[in-house]
């Protein structure tokens, strides 16, 4: 078959149904994936909290509290089973050396640390980073430890008891403090049972 | 502020090219000569300003307003092709001696990532209209400026004898490599 | 259908639509004209932009291709009359049919039979001793050796004999380009009519010189004694300042001038071993090898033709 | 035979300058801060040294005779040089295996990717050293305290602290990150301008005396290795760059209230936690004789091969190395700059000369 | 301070060995062999045939054109032939070959030293006497000096220099003429400042010749408007851009004449040539030239007849050493590799040099470290390390960009580098190149 | 044609990345681990693939004129469409909140529009031949594309980080430069030349 001329009215026509067709097709394939990619996100979104808090079945964001801590202003999102109150993810942050570390930390209700997650930091791969637990057991101090006595502060500056990565002192400071705000909040939070 | 820590950002702090890997395929074909790395930085900053600024009203007022994001992709590179065909066949008329200068790079463009990559990044990063076209306009710079400092350093070594396996690209990526480590150095001076 | 659909078909359509239009009319507005059979002859020609032509690459070869009425002058030697006719075909008009040509080195002056004289000791390149002085040996006409022709072969045709110093031609490979021609300082590179069987008979010496001085310096030099001139049967052979010089149209490979030379400045090239130094005994030595029907037709009809039906 | 007379163009004599002599002066001009490294670190500065040295020849070699296949030429002293130089800019306890993978980057791909001497585009010393920072930054950000011979050149683990400290500039970047004054930083970790000048401090082996570099700048200007474009065009600029920034810092305006009684505004900012926070800097002098700028300016930035041609190029180069170094310092992640900014103005270089050529003899006439 | 010129320069050792010495003038030689083109432009054309009997002074051969040079006979005697002989040139050019009878001048010829200080000519009788008698410059460029003296129309010099520089290692001729010809030279002086209609005549002399200096001062101080200007020693100051520059801190325009900048440049060897023409009536046919070498036994200058061959005066110096690498005529860093000894001296000649074999190889080149030395040291401005490539690759464009056409070919480049690469060898060549490309560029 | 030729030219003749040099941009932004180049590689080659049936069977009823918007928006189509699919189902992040491969492939899934392969694929291969050859020839270069990206992904993450597919070899970090941009390029730079040298090899045999 000979190819197509190129006058205006065979290029309109092209380009009409070539657009058509493929547009039609995408929103019905849009219209097939748009629960799977809800699913996606909404999974994405509660991740982090499932895996710092313990078994919870109501809706950690639909609870959220908003805390403020100093000038800043943290999200709190308890996790209840059957409305008992099984643990407390708290959202907090503090500038590292690269920018600021965020993180999610789960407390149990008696306020010892249960998980931490690392949602988002800028420090130095190699050094900074440290802090993912992938990477160093740096994060696994603070498991299990309740901040009422165990203090949130790096060994070497005697602010604490905690021992810095080497070499990324900043880091470490910024993740305790980071963490330490967290506990205040979620004190201040005062969450309670149902 | 703003404006001035966009440009730095992207000119020399996360460089499209160096960084963000966008447009490595011209940066390694059309980077032999200062000369033509400078008309194709020049068609480039042309094309990736305009279009930066028909997609994003595109995106803003159309898809946005009839809830179709995810078109984004189709809409955008189909603005781009016809785009950059209608620049073509415009220079081509109105100012020779410019087409002359950058018409045979703008065939090149439309599969040229750093266009579509741009105008999805501009949206991505939920800019305004002027802070998109100024993050359009220092992309294009910083790809201009790795381009251009990129074909002074092939030109130079053109006059030496370089081994001959890394002849052309291999060498063209090792440079690559390095003027990215060096571009390291500025890490952080935006944050 | 929902109304996402709708919409998404809508939107896409209407610019595809929208876009069809607009480029087709400021293409009809803006049109410009440019003769797409430049881009058709340059398709057909070798892309070797080697300059043979005499332009700037094939690309401005092509433009003058297509501006012109007639070939006159324009031809490319290395897609040779193949690509001319091509390209003569997509224009619509007659190629003008050339010989074949294949490049040779006009000096046989190799370390033996031409000692040194000086020792050359600066950059290495045959221009920049010929523009110092006459060379390391007495013979200010031959080859430098430090192979700027080899440099600028783009078809690989020419490479350095380690023993003798000369560059060689290969025949096969040679496309008749002419750029040794332009970068011998020396000038020492003809461009001959290829003969069949890539046979070849030349004054292999472009020494000026008087007889004894030539000799003196190079065992191997044209003396200028005119002896080939007079043997030669076809008036192939000429002499100018003391130099004999072979014309390739009129040579008919008779090898009578390169048994006559008292140098053995006049070198043969693809011909068998000749048993008699005799003319006859020469003929038939090129004979042997053929089939019988063209001993047959080598009697009747003159050499260069039976040279010629081979292949 | 041989007896035979010479023909060849002119000129016929030549200079006694000659590639392997320029390199061996480098070597020589490097002597000093070696020896105030050894002084400093001890056996440590010794072996990175020696290790360095020794592999960048191994690894030139090695690839110049199995690999470019290439006529052997390391006693030109190129790469003694870029050896000597890579361990200059390396902690002196670096450990053995990362200083030779240094070497292999610097001479491998900084150099002999491209073909050898002369040929590459950046700084061979440069690039094998932000390789390693890049890609051992803890290693590479651990410096040994100044003991002198007492310096160990294996850490013991867990002493890290009572063995190691922080390079002056690291020390005020991190105060000032964590929101100290600079004077007060300096009085606490008790450093002075005498410690910066002779090398009393912790940081690369090759960069902490001042004075033993400024020895090897005379020693390379009267032999006329180098002229005193770049290194003075870099130190000038860092000083002068740095000097702007800290006249509108709460340090430098301290200091011209004190001196001067006069006021000059101070640049404030708002932190990461939108707290509005003052800018500190430390003063010009400092950062000249800190962080490998006078080790960059003498010896790195003036490497031959990857700089410009023309003094006014040099003098372009140098004061944009300088202004990047400041600028890399004082915003950027990275606490010293003079490597980066160097290997970015390595880039430059070709621009430079093409664009900046020397002032041609006779203004042009037209239709000459 | 002393003066010099601004820019690049190099200081190479100045070895020389017959510095103060006087001229000793040799006995004739049995043959002379004159070559046709012994200036730039045209070579003479010969007005004598085979066997014709000649004497000395007799104009043998015509310039052919403006831009060339009568050719005098140098003795008197026979012309045996006339063929091409190998000049210093290195190649076969045509020449006169005469025999040597005798040494009868033509009538009219002054050969006495009695020092004529009046002129009663015209400047057009002075630039015609000039041009009759073949005068070219001395300096090495051999360029026709009546040309130089008719200022172009339109044109106006103002300041007369003559170079007394001799910056090149080993030579001395300059330096022993103005020793020994000081009033000569004024008068000289005088003379073609009438003819180029000048009133300011300067003589640039380096520093490391305080007695000519010092000789000349106290000759100038006689005449008016002569002056000496010492200059600080530095290659290549006797270039005629740098001693203008120098002298005079002008530049002259890239592409343009000394002239364009009012000056005018001779060497001192031409002034005495001019001299000898006008007062003298005597044209060119001898000149003064250094025999030198450190291997040599007696290293001297010389008076010698033009077409004298080299090796007559190598034996008067104590004959030719053992060990000689190289024969340079002229001085190291200019001069031209010759390629045997029997060539004949002309009139461009200023010295021989023998090399040991040793100082004659050229040492291994090596790749380019780009230490921009030859930049630095260029008096031009010009950077070869960036020319050399440009012409091994024909970049021609760009050699144009980057000035080629301006190199003066002194060599510094090649001096001073480092690595020993070939600078000059290949400036030189691209040099040739886009001279070519500008030359048919322009008949288009 | 000949099928199997098709296909495998991609892997090591015509490689589209290490010999053609094509797509580089998605190469070097993905491959900073070996799952993530293969991911990327595979994504391609669905579009490649998909695209190429298409437009060699609707090639003849386009105009010259919209050959190349037309095409576009076809290629744009599939891209969307693995976008869609890699957002529903490869969205999760990893256990130890990695992000998911979707969030790594970042902006070079949309990019897959403007893969020079992919439109030069269509434009040279899949317009001027049948279904089934533009098939082979489009799965050929893909898995060619998608082999080069594993091989890069494989060096980069074995040097930068020691591991293999995820599986560590070594305590700690390797040399971080190779999973940081210019690691890519140079990594890029040594593989384009030891399969330069290859090829030579091959084609000499
Ligand atoms: C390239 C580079 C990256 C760095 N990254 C970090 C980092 O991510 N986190 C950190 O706390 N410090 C970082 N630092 C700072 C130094 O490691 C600094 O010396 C250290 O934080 C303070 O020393 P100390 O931890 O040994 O007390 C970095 C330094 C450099 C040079
Ligand atoms: C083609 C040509 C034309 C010249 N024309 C003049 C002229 O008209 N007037 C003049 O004074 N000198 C003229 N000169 C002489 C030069 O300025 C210069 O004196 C001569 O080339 C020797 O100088 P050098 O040895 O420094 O190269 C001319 C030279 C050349 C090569
Ligand atoms: C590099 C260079 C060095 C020169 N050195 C001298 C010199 O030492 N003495 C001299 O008389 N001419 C020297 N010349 C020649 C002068 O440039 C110029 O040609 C001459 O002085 C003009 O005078 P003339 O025409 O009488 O020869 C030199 C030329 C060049 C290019
Ligand atoms: C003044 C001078 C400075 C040099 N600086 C360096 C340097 O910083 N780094 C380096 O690797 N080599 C240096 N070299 C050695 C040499 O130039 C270097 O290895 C080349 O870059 C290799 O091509 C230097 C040489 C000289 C003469
Ligand atoms: S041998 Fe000469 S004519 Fe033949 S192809 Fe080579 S350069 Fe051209
Ligand atoms: S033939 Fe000519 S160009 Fe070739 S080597 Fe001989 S002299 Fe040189
Ligand atoms: S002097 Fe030699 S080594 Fe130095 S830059 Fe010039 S050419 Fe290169
Ligand atoms: S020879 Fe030419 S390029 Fe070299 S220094 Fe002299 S003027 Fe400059
Ligand atoms: S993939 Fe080709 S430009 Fe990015």
């Amino acid at each position: 078959m000979a190819k197509k001329e190129s006058n205006f009215t065979n290029m309109l026509a092209t380009l009409l149904i070539v657009t058509f067709a493929s547009s039609a097709a995408l929103g019905f394939i849009y219209e097939l994936t748009k629960k799977p990619i809800e699913d996606a996100l909404l999974y994405k979104k509660t991740l982090a909290v499932q895996i710092v808090l313990p078994e919870f079945n109501n809706d950690p964001f639909g609870e959220a509290k908003r805390v403020a801590v100093g000038k800043d202003t943290l999200n709190i999102y308890p996790g209840r089973k059957d409305s008992v109150l099984t643990g407390v993810a708290v959202e907090t942050s503090a500038p590292g050396y690269g920018g600021d570390i965020r993180l999610l930390i789960g407390f149990l209700p008696d306020g010892t640390i249960r998980e931490v997650a690392v949602l988002e930091h800028k420090e130095t791969a190699g050094l900074g980073d440290k802090i993912l637990k992938s990477k160093s057991d740096f994060p696994l101090q603070f498991e299990g430890k309740n901040p009422d006595n165990f203090k949130l502060g790096v060994r070497k500056d005697g602010a604490g008891e905690v021992d810095a990565i080497s070499a990324s002192t900043i880091t470490s400071r910024a993740y305790c403090k980071a963490v330490q705000k967290a506990y205040d909040a979620l004190k201040k939070g005062e969450i309670e049972n149902e | 502020m703003d404006y001035i820590l966009i440009i730095i950002s992207a000119v020399f702090v996360n460089n499209i090219v160096m960084t963000q890997f966008l447009g490595i395929c011209p940066f390694i074909g059309v980077s032999n000569k200062v000369d033509t790395s400078m008309g194709m930085a020049g068609a480039v900053m042309f094309v990736m300003v305009i279009a930066t600024m028909v997609t994003y009203l595109l995106q803003q007022y159309i898809l946005e307003w009839l809830g179709i994001p995810f078109m984004q992709t189709v809409v955008f590179i189909l603005v781009i092709a016809a785009l950059v065909q209608l620049v073509e066949i415009i220079l081509k008329k109105v100012s020779p001696a410019m087409y002359q200068a950058l018409g045979i790079f703008l065939p090149l463009i439309t599969t040229n990532c750093t266009i579509l990559g741009v105008a999805i990044l501009a949206v991505q990063k939920e800019y305004n209209l002027m802070e998109s076209v100024v993050y359009a306009f220092s992309n294009a710079a910083g790809f201009g400026l790795a381009l251009i400092t990129f074909a002074g350093i092939r030109e130079q070594l053109d006059l030496v004898n370089i081994p001959k396996s890394m002849k052309g690209v291999p060498i063209a990526f090792i440079i690559a490599g390095l003027l990215a480590m060096a571009f390291m150095g500025f890490a952080g001076i935006v944050k | 259908m929902n109304q996402i659909i709708i919409y998404t078909i809508a939107s896409l359509s209407i610019l595809g639509a929208v876009s069809a239009i607009i480029l087709y009319f400021v293409a009809q507005k803006f049109k410009v004209y440019e003769d797409p059979r430049i881009d058709e002859v340059e398709a057909a020609l070798p892309s070797a932009n080697c300059g043979g032509c005499g332009y700037a690459g094939c690309r401005n070869f092509a433009e003058a291709l297509v501006k012109s009425d007639n070939f006159d002058g324009l031809f490319c030697p290395v897609g040779g009359n193949k690509t001319m006719e091509a390209i003569a075909k997509i224009l619509g008009r007659e190629a003008v049919a050339q010989d074949p040509l294949v490049a040779v080195l006009r000096c046989n002056g190799a370390c033996e039979f031409r000692p040194k004289t000086t020792n050359y000791d600066g950059a290495t390149t045959c221009a920049i001793e010929a523009a110092l002085y006459g060379g390391d040996t007495g013979c200010q006409y031959g080859c430098l050796g430090h192979g700027d022709c080899v440099e600028v072969c783009n078809f690989d045709a020419l490479h350095m004999d380690p023993v003798t110093g000369l560059p060689v031609v290969d025949d096969l490979k040679c496309t008749a380009c002419g750029a040794c021609v332009k970068a011998c300082p020396r000038n020492l590179f003809e461009l001959r009519k290829r003969q069949k069987k890539e046979r070849k008979i030349y004054v292999a010496c472009m020494n000026e010189d008087k007889g004894g001085l030539a000799k003196k310096y190079c065992a191997v030099a044209c003396i200028g004694c005119a002896k080939c001139v007079k043997v030669c049967p076809y008036d192939a052979i000429t002499m100018n300042n003391n130099l004999a010089f072979i014309d390739s149209e009129k040579c008919r490979l008779c090898r009578k001038c390169v048994t006559e030379c008292p140098t053995n400045a006049i070198i043969e090239v693809g011909f068998p071993p000749r048993k008699e130094p005799q003319a006859e005994a020469t003929v038939q030595a090129a004979q042997t090898e053929n089939t019988s029907q063209d001993i047959v037709s080598a009697k009747k009809e003159d050499i260069s033709t039976n040279l010629n039906k081979e292949e | 035979m041989n007896k035979l007379i010479t023909v060849s163009p002119s000129p016929h004599i030549y200079g006694k300058d000659s590639v392997s002599r320029l390199m061996y002066g480098v070597i020589i001009a490097l002597i000093p801060a070696l020896i105030v490294s050894v002084v400093m670190y001890g056996a440590g500065a010794i072996i990175v040294v020696m290790v360095s040295v020794a592999s960048c020849l191994l690894f030139e070699y090695l690839i110049q005779k199995y690999i470019l296949k290439s006529e052997i030429r390391i006693t030109d002293g190129s790469a003694i040089v870029t050896g000597m130089l890579l361990a200059f800019n390396l902690p002196s306890n670096l450990p053995w295996w990362i200083i030779i993978i240094g070497a292999l980057i610097a001479i491998g791909i900084g150099k002999m990717t491209f073909g050898g001497l002369g040929n590459n585009p950046f700084n061979p010393a440069l690039v094998g050293r932000v390789f390693l920072l890049i890609s051992f930054p803890g290693a590479m950000t651990i410096f040994p305290k100044a003991q002198g011979w007492n310096t160990p050149y294996v850490i013991p683990a867990g002493e890290i602290d009572t063995y190691t400290g922080a390079t002056p500039l690291s020390l005020i970047k991190n105060g000032i990150k964590s929101g100290k004054g600079v004077s007060e930083l300096l009085e606490t970790s008790g450093l002075n301008y005498n410690d910066l000048f002779f090398g009393n401090i912790g940081g690369s082996l090759g960069e902490i005396a001042a004075f033993a570099l400024i020895l090897g700048l005379l020693f390379l200007l009267i032999r006329k290795i180098i002229t005193w474009h770049i290194p003075v065009a870099v130190i000038a600029s860092v000083f002068i760059a740095s000097g702007i920034l800290w006249l509108f810092s709460f340090e430098g305006n301290q200091a011209i209230m004190n001196s001067m009684g006069m006021k000059l505004p101070v640049i404030q900012f708002k932190d990461a936690e939108g707290v509005l926070k003052m800018f500190h800097m430390a003063d010009p002098l400092f950062h000249i004789l800190t962080g490998g700028v006078m080790l960059g300016a003498i010896f790195m930035a003036t490497d031959y091969v990857t700089s410009p041609m023309t003094p006014r190029g040099m003098i372009i180069y140098g004061s944009l190395i300088g202004i990047i170094t400041v600028a890399i310092r004082v915003f950027g992640s990275y606490p010293e700059g003079i490597s980066f900014a160097i290997l970015v103005m390595n880039g430059f270089t070709p621009l430079i000369n093409r664009y900046v050529k020397p002032k041609r003899f006779g203004k042009e006439i037209k239709n000459g | 301070m002393l003066k010099t010129f601004s820019k690049g320069g190099i200081h190479p050792p100045e070895n020389k060995l017959s510095a103060g010495l006087g001229i000793e003038t040799l006995p004739l030689p049995k043959n002379v062999t004159i070559p046709l083109s012994q200036h730039l432009g045209v070579p003479a054309k010969p007005v004598v045939n085979r066997g014709d009997e000649v004497k000395a002074g007799q104009i043998i051969a015509k310039g052919d054109g403006f831009v060339s040079a009568n050719i005098h006979s140098s003795v008197s005697g026979k012309v045996t032939k006339i063929d091409t002989e190998t000049d210093i040139s290195g190649y076969k050019r045509p020449c006169i070959f005469i025999e040597t009878a005798g040494d009868e001048w033509l009538d009219g010829i002054d050969k006495t030293d009695v020092l004529k200080t009046e002129t009663s000519l015209s400047p057009e009788e002075i630039i015609a006497k000039v041009q009759e008698s073949g005068i070219v410059g001395m300096g090495g460029a051999t360029f026709p000096s009546h040309v130089k003296l008719s200022v172009p129309r339109g044109k106006k010099a103002e300041f007369l220099l003559i170079n007394g520089v001799e910056c090149e290692p080993y030579l001395t001729a300059d330096h022993a003429l103005m020793l020994a010809k000081g009033e000569e030279i004024m008068v000289g002086i005088r003379i073609m400042m009438k003819a180029l209609k000048v009133n300011k005549a300067i003589i640039g002399i380096e520093n490391n010749k305080s007695d000519a200096i010092e000789h000349l001062k106290a000759i100038a101080a006689k005449y008016n408007n002569i002056e000496v200007c010492p200059l600080k020693v530095k290659y290549p100051q006797g270039g005629e851009k740098q001693l203008i520059k120098a002298v005079l801190n002008r530049e002259v325009p890239s592409g343009g004449l000394p002239v364009d900048i009012g000056a005018v440049v001779f060497n001192v060897g031409t002034v005495f040539a001019v001299y000898e023409a006008v007062q003298k009536n005597k044209p060119l046919v001898e000149r003064i030239i250094t025999v030198t070498g450190k291997e040599l036994k007696k290293p001297s200058n010389f008076c010698v007849r033009i077409g004298t061959p080299v090796s007559a005066f190598i034996e008067a110096a104590g004959g030719m050493p053992e060990n000689t690498g190289k024969i340079i005529s002229g001085g190291p860093m200019m001069g031209k590799a010759v390629i045997n000894a029997s060539v004949p001296v002309i009139k461009g000649s200023s010295g021989i040099l023998l090399l040991p074999p040793e100082e004659s190889k050229r040492k291994e080149i090596l790749p380019c470290i780009r230490c921009a030395k030859c930049v630095s040291v260029c008096p031009m401005g010009l950077e070869p390390y960036l020319l050399m490539p440009l012409s091994q690759n024909n970049m021609f464009d760009r050699l144009e960009e980057n000035k080629v056409l301006d190199c003066i070919e002194c060599g510094s480049c090649s001096f001073i580098c480092p690595a020993n690469r070939p600078l000059l060898d290949y400036i030189r060549l691209g040099k040739t190149s886009v001279g070519k490309i500008i030359r048919s560029r322009k008949s288009s | 044609m000949n099928n199997l030729k098709n296909f495998t030219k991609g892997f090591i003749k015509e490689n589209p990345v290490l010999v053609l040099f094509l797509g580089l941009c998605p190469t070097l932004g993905t491959s900073n681990s070996a799952i993530n180049g293969l991911s990327m590689g595979l994504a391609t080659t669905f579009v490649l693939v998909l695209s190429n049936v298409v437009i060699s069977s609707i090639s003849r009823f386009i105009p010259d004129k919209v050959r190349i918007p037309s095409y576009i928006v076809v290629i744009a189509s599939f891209v969307t469409v693995v976008d869609f699919m890699m957002k529903a189902y490869l969205n999760t992040p990893g256990k130890n909140f990695e992000p998911s491969i979707y969030d790594q492939l970042g902006i070079f899934i949309p990019l897959i529009v403007v893969n020079c392969i992919v439109l030069g694929r269509a434009e040279a291969f899949a317009s001027k031949n049948g279904v089934f050859a533009s098939l082979i020839d489009g799965l050929g270069m893909g898995l060619g594309f998608a082999f080069a990206l594993f091989m890069l992904g494989s060096v980069r993450e074995l040097l930068g980080n020691g591991s293999i597919l995820g599986f560590k070899f070594i305590k700690g970090d390797g040399m971080l430069m190779f999973v940081s941009p210019p690691g890519a390029f140079l990594a890029l730079g040594f593989l384009i030349m030891l399969m330069r040298k290859l090829n030579q090899k091959l084609a000499k045999n």
